[in-house]
Formats: C-alpha cells, structure tokens, sequence
C-alpha cells in the first residue's frame, strides 16, 4: 500500500484541488515548478545551508531519561523546540520562501493560528526582504499576544480575522481571499500540510528533513534507524507528516497521531477530527473534516490555537482510514498537565500544541523495551500565560 | 432545450441576480425570485450558504453567515423551491460551494435540481478537472448546466478548454478579486473585456464581479452577453427588503440620477 | 602576557576570592575540586552529551548576508540565541549542576538578571530532580515577567529583592546571603564570570565552548580560524569570556567588548562600568566597578536587565587594563534601534543585551575584508514588550 | 598593650555592642559609644556603612542604608571620632566590608585608626591569606589587631591556623547564617561551643550572631569568654533612640523579665 502522495495529487482518497478558477493559474505554477525548484542543486544548496547556519538544524534527538523513567519505557524527544523561532514551522517557510523567490514573487501572505508559522513566516520575510501580511484570528490573537509582538517587531503586518469562530480556519479562508486578489505578485505560505495539492506534499518534503535526521540520529543512539513508534500531534498535521515522512510505507514503525479533544471529544468543544469529521473539502483539499450533516464546517475548539482546526491534511486523512496510524485524542487538561511534567522532569517547556502527545502516556502503554521519538514541535514560550492562569502558578 | 440555452438566445443584453437563500429571512428565498422575474431580471443565481465562502468577500460571506444562522439548509432551499416553476419562467441557477453539495450527495442533489426545475450550477471550488472525471454524467443526466469560470488571469489556452466544455455562459470574473470588491472599471478590465470579446468564443459570456449600477452594467454588457449582480443587490437588500427589489432592479436597467 | 587566569585565581591584578570567613568552606571546597571533576571523563561525556542533546550544540555560525551589505564588512553571528532556554547562560549552568551533584549537593540558588540565568538554572535543575531558589530585583521581575513565568513553570521557586537598585547587583548579595546561610547542602550556580574564584574561571571554562566551536566553524566558512574581531556585551561577561576565551594569548585576533551606557556614559544613569568604575571589590572579586569615592557601590542603570550591573568579571577588568580588549559603550537608544534593524534584515530578534553588541557600527567603521564574528548570546522573546514600547510598534 | 588584650584579661565575661555609624542620625556616632561604655558595655564595635553588606541580614542592612542616606562616609566618621579617646576607655573596633576600606587606602586607614584610638578592626571580606600576604605589616605597624571569624563549618585544622594567626579575640560566629537570624541556640550551637572549648585554643572567643538578650548572651558567655550584640540592639536603637541604651543594656546584663 501506498501512503505518499501519487501522481495525481491524492493520498487514497484524499487530497487534490478544489479550489475556485481564481486560484487556478497561482496553484498551476505552483503544481508545475515545485518539484524543479526542489531538485534544482542550487536550491539544494540554499535550504541546506539555511536550515543549518540559521534554523539551527539538525535539531537534536534526546533521550528523556527521567519521562523515560517515569513512564517505564524508551523515550527519545526530536527537539523542534530548538528550531530557531521556536517550532518545526521554519522548515516549511524556508522552503516555501526560496521556492517563492524562484517564481518571482515579492508579496507573502500567511495564516496563523498559534503564532507560530506567522512568526517562521514573518522571519524569513525579513531575511529575504519581502513584505509579509499575516491573517490571524482575533481569539489566537489574545492569546498569542506574544508571536503577535514577534511578527510586529519583524516587521509584518497583521491582519486581525473577524469571522466565523475567529481561529486558524477564519484566517486560513481570509488568507486565501487576499490571495484571490493578489493572483501575480504573492505567494502564500500555507503553514500545514493543508490546502490544495500541491502544498500538503510540498509542505511535508520540507518538514521531511524531521524524519530524515531521526534516521541517523537514532541510528547513533540505539543502533537502528527504526523507532517503535513515532509520536506527533495533529493540528493540520504537519510537524506530524514530516517526523513520519520517511517512515510512511515502513510498517516495522507505528505512527501515532495525536488530536486535540478540547473539553472533551464529544462535549461540543473539540478539534478530535479523526473522530468527530467525515470527508469532504476543506481550504481547496478533500480530506476529513467536522462537519455538519449538511456540510457546513464546524467550529473547532481546542486550548492549543495551533491544533484548533476543524480538519487534517490529507496525508493524515489517509494515514486515519487505512488504519496505517492510530489517532489519540488528548484533552485540554491532559495536555496542559503532560507539560507541565515535561517542563518538571526535564526542564523543557512546551508549547501546548506539543503537550498533546506528551499526554498519550495516560492512554496507551508502552513495553520497556519500545523506543518511542516523540516530536517536540515547539516550544511554549508562547503559551506561558495559559500555563500560568491554568496551573495558578 | 435548457432554459439558459433559450435565454441566452434572446436577443438583449442579460441581467442576472445573485442572493443568498435564507437571507434577510429564511423564508424569503421564494418572494425574493418572484419580485426579481417581476422586476425584469434574465436569471437568477440562488446562493446556497455555506459556512466558509472563500471566493466571497464580506458581504456575501456576512449574508451567507446570517442565512445558516436563520436555520438554511439545503433541504430546507430546495423545499422552498419546490412548486417554484408553476409560476417563475426566467433561468434558475444554484451557485454554491462544492462540500455541501458533496454531503447531499452529488447525484441527490442534481436529481432534486431537475425536479425542481434549476437549470444550471456554479460551484466555485469544483475545478473543470474534477468535474469532467467524476460528475459530468450526472449533470448531464439530470439536464443541468455546469457553469465555468474565466479570470483576467485564465490563460488562452485554458479560456478555450474551457470554452470547449462549456454550456450555457461562461461567468467571466471581471478582475482579480472575490466577491464585493471595489466596483467600476478601469482600462484593465476594459482591455481584458475586449481582449476576451476578441477571441470569438462559442460559449457567450456574462461578466460578474464588481458589476452594482446602470453603468457598470452597461460597461460590462458593452463586451459581453449579460452581467451579474450579487454583492450590491445584496446590500439593497440588507437596507430596504424585498419590497425595495423592484426600485433597485429599475436603477440598474434605466439610466438616472441615483 | 597572560590574559587567562593564574594560578593564584587572579587575571592580573584581578579576581581572588574576597569572601566572609563563613563562605570559606564552599569556595574552598569548589576551588579544590573544580578542575579536577571537570577533568574526569565521565563529567567530560555528561557535558558534552547533554550540551549536544539538550541545549542544542553546536550553535550555528551564520554568515549575516543581509547586514554584511548593510555595513560593508563580513558578520558571522555565533547563534548562542538557539540554545535551549534561549541564550549562552545554560552552558554554565549545565556545567555547573554537573559539578554541584558530584559534590553531592541537593539545593541550588543562583541570581538573575534578565532571567536567562534564572530559566537556565531553573531548568537544570528540573532536569537534575534538585530544588531551585532564584533571587531576582523586584525591578528585574517587572521588566522580564515572561522569564519569571517560565522559572515558575519549570518549578523554581523566585525570591524577589527589595534592596538596593532592586536588580542584578542586589539579587547577587542576597542568594551570597542565602548561601551563607545554607552552607552545606546548597550550590551557588553563579551566572557570570563574576564572585570570588574559582567562579569566573569555572563559568569562563564552561562558556569556553563558544570561541571553540567558533574555530573550526570559521574555518569551515573561511578557510581561516581566527576572525579579525570577536564582539560581545558585557553584563559580568560570560558570554564575551566564552566568545574569547580560545582567542585570548592570539593578539591578531582583536576583542571588542560592548557595555551598556544607559542614558548617557554620563548622565548618571548608564552601567559603563570600564569607563565609569575604578578598582575595588565587588561580590568577592577584585574587579572594576561603579564605586563612590568612598568605595560604596554605585547603582547602576541599562534598559537591559542582563547588564544593569556596576562590575565586570575580573578577565574583563584585566582585559581592559592591558588594551587587550578594546571597550565601547551603547546607550539604550542605540541598542534598541540595532536591535530592531537586526530583526527587519535578518529575521533574528536579539535580546537587548546582545542589541548592545549590534550597535558598534555606530561607533566604529570596519573594512570590507575584516571578518567579524558577533556572539548573539541571547533571543530577545524575553524583551518583546520593551521594544513594542520602545519603538510604539 | 592594646586595650582589647587588656580587657580580655579581665577576669569576667565580656559584652560586645555592634552599631552602625550615622544610625538612626547622622550624628549619633559619638552619643552611642558614650552611652555603651557608661552602661557597662565592655568593647564597641563601629559598624562603617557599606552599601552591599552581604554577610549581613536584614537590620544591619537597612541600618547602613539609612546611615549611607544620612550622610555617613568614611572622613566623616573618622572626623566624629575625632577625640573619642578623652573620654571613653574601653575598646574601640571599625568593622566594615574592605571595599571602603582599600578605596581610602588600607595604610591610610590604619594610619587614621590608630590615630583616633582604634585598637582592632574586623572584616569580614578581608580573607586571612590576603591579610597576611598585604596588610599584616601595615596592620602590625599601627598597633591595630585584625579580628579574624570561624564558623560552625569551619575546618579544625583552619581553626588551629586562624587562633595561631588571632590577637585579641576570635570572632566566632555562633551558626550559618548573616547577621540577625533567628535568635536562640539549639543542640547544634551548644555542641558546637562546647567542641570549640574543648579545643582550648590559645586565642579567647567572642560569640556573635544570634544573641539578643539576657538569655543567649548567658549561654553564649557559657561557653566563651563574652559575646556580641548587633541586631538585637539595632532594633532597640530604632525604637527608643539613644536615650533607651540603658535600659537595653541592663536586660543584657540582668536576669528580668522583658
Ligand atoms: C508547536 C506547534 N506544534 C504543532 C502545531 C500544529 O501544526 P501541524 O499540525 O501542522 O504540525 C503548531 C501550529 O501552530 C505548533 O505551533
Ligand atoms: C542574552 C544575554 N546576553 C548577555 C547577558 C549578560 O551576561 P554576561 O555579561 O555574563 O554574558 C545576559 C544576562 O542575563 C543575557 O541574558
């Protein structure tokens, strides 16, 4: 079985292109180039060196002894967090910026939900000299009021999204629009495996080095490439798709996805997509989304902005179906309480995003003998307030 | 023959309305269409509301968001178009977005169109690819017109691949732009419009987007066969109701002082 | 000459151990043992694992392409910003709970500033399973509130000071004070190459990785291993004392120090202690400092709390005097304003410590072949809300 | 012989008083030694301000602070002390961090003190090597005893090395912590007194820290041969002046209740 992308854009069922005529001749030139571009050596050259000597790459690959302890089994923590911005977003914005200067274009457009990719995006912007506007949700925007002052200080405009629930959704279909109106001269950094074909497979070869580097990295440490499980959250899916990419059609490693339950998976204030959506089309790409019977997409709810999103890319839609992942569902207060222990037992705050997989130890068991790598996605600099108020610190 | 086909025959200059089922009112959609055949208009694009428009700029995605809000569904729409033809003639389109539609059931939907006498469908996020693969039989089965898009941004080559497949009346999207952008044209749309006029297409066209007074109307069907109306028959509708349709209509089809 | 420290503890006329009778056996006990478990093996592969694994090393040094043209000279920035927790402060902290478990102690204490000495200890100390107490100014605490979030999420407990300026100088006096107090289970995990010896050649060592891996990075790059100029801030000086350190006996390398003149070198408000101080004794260490005729300390005033402080590490003071090092002062404007032009050109949002080093371009013009390396000791996450004021973003 | 050495030879125990100079005013210094030695005091210790006293708690901190905004300054205390020796006898010690101290110029200061009828100095950064290595000379030259500490952590062998080093006193400081603690002594303290007696050491001891009152000076002197009130008499000073000397003095000295 086939869990990449085939020719056609489609993982399974999944994937392809819906998007208005509008948007055509923008996701055409992409379609086309983007896989040139990839393979052009000079572009090689560049993303390389930039994720070394800037993004700080490779991240390392540690070994929590004391969670390792706690939980009686082997647990390697791939240390996005480490990233310069905070997140495994950058790998993407690198790319996706290089690619952007390779077509031309001047004008880069972004949606956010915790901040995060708003951030990697609003970087690279500055280090390529390009205007960057950032759609975000009014409600992310309180509260991650710090990537907020991150992209103003570097220099990116921000625009505050007033619709529909207000989070990463509203400010992806906002994003689009400006797209729509800025056909020739803007690129738009789409921040997760999300979105028409081809940015769910582009995106993932970007975050792929993740994988790549877990590779040999564990090759190091424990002697074979292979962990028994590899471990990611799942808001659009990216940071997940790029620390499973090199294992997709490996069955040997488990992959293991993490949804974000909100209050609850069925307390009507959830983002556990897996279990709460169907198919159908979300932001130009067939997938599994919260839905309505009668296919209105549903508002989300999740502590976490960057995992409060009504659907998944459509790599994980696939992944889901065919049964190749299991998906976990992790509730605000599981999640926030699996932080704090990783922030007490190993010094290491994370965002609440990551939080999520850290929590599947009250879910699953593992045997001492499993090597786990758990993708730390980023760091919760961004999220110390909710920490704060939650915990009464 | 289809009731768009017959319309496109005629020989004039093509008025069609976009609005958004379920808005101001739920129960609206009906009196809506009477008073738009009433009032004159060619043809009519029903909206059917979805919760995330993403062609659409604020008006329409703040009347979509009103009609869901008002309990819209797309049974609820087609029940209240049901017995719509004992008394409307002029061409009835349904524009909506492609999940929803894919909900229903692609083919239950277009069995419930033909029986309810639409003649044709917009879905702007269903690509010509995808619709020529998977859906083209069923449209075809159930006598329905798919409806295609061109942007000043389509390439020659797309426009005649696109002409090629194409019934009814290409929507030929005025400027780079969702719905409800600035109105009035500058000599971009203009040179885009001739250009467009030049190519001598099988398929006539009718030019939507940022069409909302007698003169842009008038600009628009200078170069082609009709125009669309949406986001400012919205915005009439929102200051003055139903009853206001027919003044709003009059302004569009006679020159005078607004 | 000898830059480096002798065998008495002093960096020329500087350093030694001024310590009250009651600190006697601490200081002693470190300074009999430092070298030697610094030396041991296993202490050797704890640190080098856990700087690789857990703070992310080796930093990258990243050639600055954007603000090179910008200033016509070639810039690397040693990207200290990337480590774990933010800045090069957990290079000594590592190192220092390393030496403070296998002297078996269990309670830790240290002083902060800015707070990355805070969050850094705090983390180790997570990491290590040991209590935390962090003395921090009730002014500090203000101005770096997300540091005292972090520290409190990591499990440390914050003490606020009251006395004196209510920064860094008087956070010092009181964890001595603690340490007085607790001397037999308690380590002082100094943050800076300040207090009596063996502190600043202890935390001098463990920073010492920076300069190393800046060589052979640099010849990687350059073909070279010395650049013309090494360039830091100087707060006590931990971050320059490990940017210089391999480079100190080379005199073709020229050091540049940046100190924080405040509002003016001499509007009585700036902390432009080799300017401003003379010689004297300041937390157990002959040294430079801001001193009253009389020898009373001088408090001193940076818009950075990292180097709102009257002294400078004894290497630094016999840096100094001997020439070796050339010192330049930064107000506040002029740090801020290259803080904020190091983010709009290369996307890097620089603590307004390291801002400091950023802004010698005022003040000194370099060639188009020199080849610079400036030490980016820290991310400015942390001042995010003084340069959105500052600067009215 | 120095007037430490001779009141050490009294056959009784001894009371140490430590105060901050220009505390609670700036021109107390002279007033407050007057008072000590009509009340009985047997030996003064003259706090010079310093702005960072780190081996001190909270009292004698605020005291030098308040005494450092009055005024006080090393010139101006030598210049209040000024004739001190008509009319007081009983030792006289400046103890204050070394900073000062080498800002003035350590020769000059001796030089001053010994002037002035100082007889010892104590300092507690001043750490013994570096007294030996630099001062002693200078020390010895103006007939100035240097007080040296241990503590409860220090080492036997240090002790032994301290007491060969002492003239006049060991200062011993009766537990771990700054000055003004919690008062009181405990089994650890004891234990820790009585190890130090047994260790006949040639140089008599003075405790300090942690003496307050009838009591602790009692158990204290117990166990050495007098003992050093410095916080405990800050505070009385803060709360009734001056004139209150007296009355601190006597609870000292007579079992009462307080
Ligand atoms: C740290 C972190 N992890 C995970 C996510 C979720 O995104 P994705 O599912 O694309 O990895 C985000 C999104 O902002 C994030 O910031
Ligand atoms: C980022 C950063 N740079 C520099 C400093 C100054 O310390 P030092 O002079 O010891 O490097 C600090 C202190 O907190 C800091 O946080």
């Amino acid at each position: 079985m086939q869990y990449n992308i085939n020719e056609n854009g489609y993982y399974g069922d999944f994937g392809g292109a819906y998007i208005p005529e509008m948007l055509y001749p923008n996701i055409e030139e992409l379609r086309q180039n983007y896989l040139k571009i990839m393979t052009e050596p000079d572009f090689i050259t560049e993303f390389n060196a930039l994720l070394k000597d800037y993004v700080g790459r490779p991240s390392p690959l540690y070994f929590a002894k004391r969670l390792s302890t706690r939980y009686n089994t082997k647990i390697y923590l791939k240390r996005e967090d480490l990233n310069h911005t905070g997140a495994h977003k950058i790998n993407n914005t690198i790319g996706q910026i290089l690619v952007a200067k390779r077509l031309g274009k001047n004008r880069i457009i972004a949606e956010t939900g915790a901040g995060q990719h708003g951030v990697a995006t609003a970087t690279v912007c500055a280090l390529m000299n390009m205007e960057c506007i950032v759609y975000m949700g009014e409600v992310d925007i309180v509260r991650q009021a710090q990537n907020v002052a991150r992209m103003k200080i570097l220099g990116a405009k921000i625009v505050p999204v007033l619709s529909g629930s207000k989070t990463l959704k509203d400010a992806t279909n906002e994003a689009i629009r400006d797209w729509i109106n800025h056909p020739v001269d803007t690129h738009y950094i789409i921040g997760s495996v999300v979105g028409p074909h081809p940015y769910p497979d582009m995106v993932a070869r970007f975050q792929a080095v993740i994988s790549k580097e877990i590779q040999w990295q564990l090759q190091e440490k424990e002697g074979r490439s292979n962990p028994d499980y590899v471990i990611a959250c799942v808001g659009g899916g990216s940071n997940a798709a790029g620390a499973y990419y090199h294992y997709l059609e490996n069955t040997d490693v488990k992959l293991i996805a993490v949804e974000a339950a909100g209050k609850g998976v069925y307390s009507g204030e959830s983002a556990a997509t897996s279990i709460l959506g169907n198919e159908g089309i979300i932001h130009g790409s067939k997938t599994l989304l919260m839905q309505t019977q009668d296919g209105q997409i549903v508002e989300p709810y999740s502590i976490s902005a960057g995992l409060d999103y009504p659907g998944v890319g459509p790599m994980h839609a696939n992944l889901f179906k065919s049964g190749r992942a299991e998906f976990i569902a992790i509730t605000d207060d599981q999640a926030m309480t699996a932080g704090l222990e990783l922030c007490q037992l190993e010094g290491i705050i994370p965002a609440i995003e990551t939080s999520h997989s850290l929590a599947i130890f009250n879910q699953k068991k593992f045997k001492p003998n499993d090597v786990l790598v758990i993708n730390l996605s980023g760091r919760g600099d961004k999220d110390l307030n909710t920490f704060i108020n939650h915990f009464k610190l | 023959m289809n009731r768009i086909n017959q319309k496109i025959q005629e020989n004039k200059k093509l008025l069609s309305i976009y609005f958004s089922a379920g808005y101001p009112n739920l129960e609206d959609t009906k009196s809506i269409i009477k008073n738009l055949e009433a009032s004159g208009v060619d043809m009519i694009e029903i909206g059917l509301p979805f919760s995330d428009p993403l062609a659409d700029g604020e008006t329409i995605q703040q009347s979509s968001t009103q009609a869901l809000k008002n309990g819209m569904s797309t049974a609820l729409l087609f029940e209240q178009l049901k017995g719509i033809r004992s008394t409307v003639t002029i061409p009835l389109i349904i524009m909506g977005y492609f999940n929803p539609i894919l909900q229903y059931g692609v083919a239950d939907f277009c069995k419930k169109c033909h029986a309810l006498g639409i003649d044709g469908l917009i879905i702007p996020d269903l690509p010509l690819a995808v619709y020529q693969e998977q859906y083209q039989k069923i449209f075809e089965h159930y006598g329905l017109i798919n409806i295609f898009l061109i942007t000043p941004q389509t390439t020659v080559e797309r426009i005649h691949h696109i002409d090629k497949q194409s019934k009814g009346f290409i929507y030929m999207v005025s400027s780079a732009s969702v719905t409800g952008g600035k109105s009035g044209f500058g000599n971009v749309q203009i040179d885009y419009f001739k250009r467009i006029e030049k190519m001598r297409l099988k398929t006539p066209q009718i030019i939507g987007f940022g069409i909302a007074d007698y003169l842009t109307f008038k600009l628009a069907t200078n170069h082609a066969k009709g125009a669309i109306i949406g986001s400012a028959f919205i915005k009439a509708l929102t200051s003055n109701g139903v009853t206001g349709i027919e003044d709003f209509i009059n302004q569009i089809k006679n020159e005078q002082n607004t």
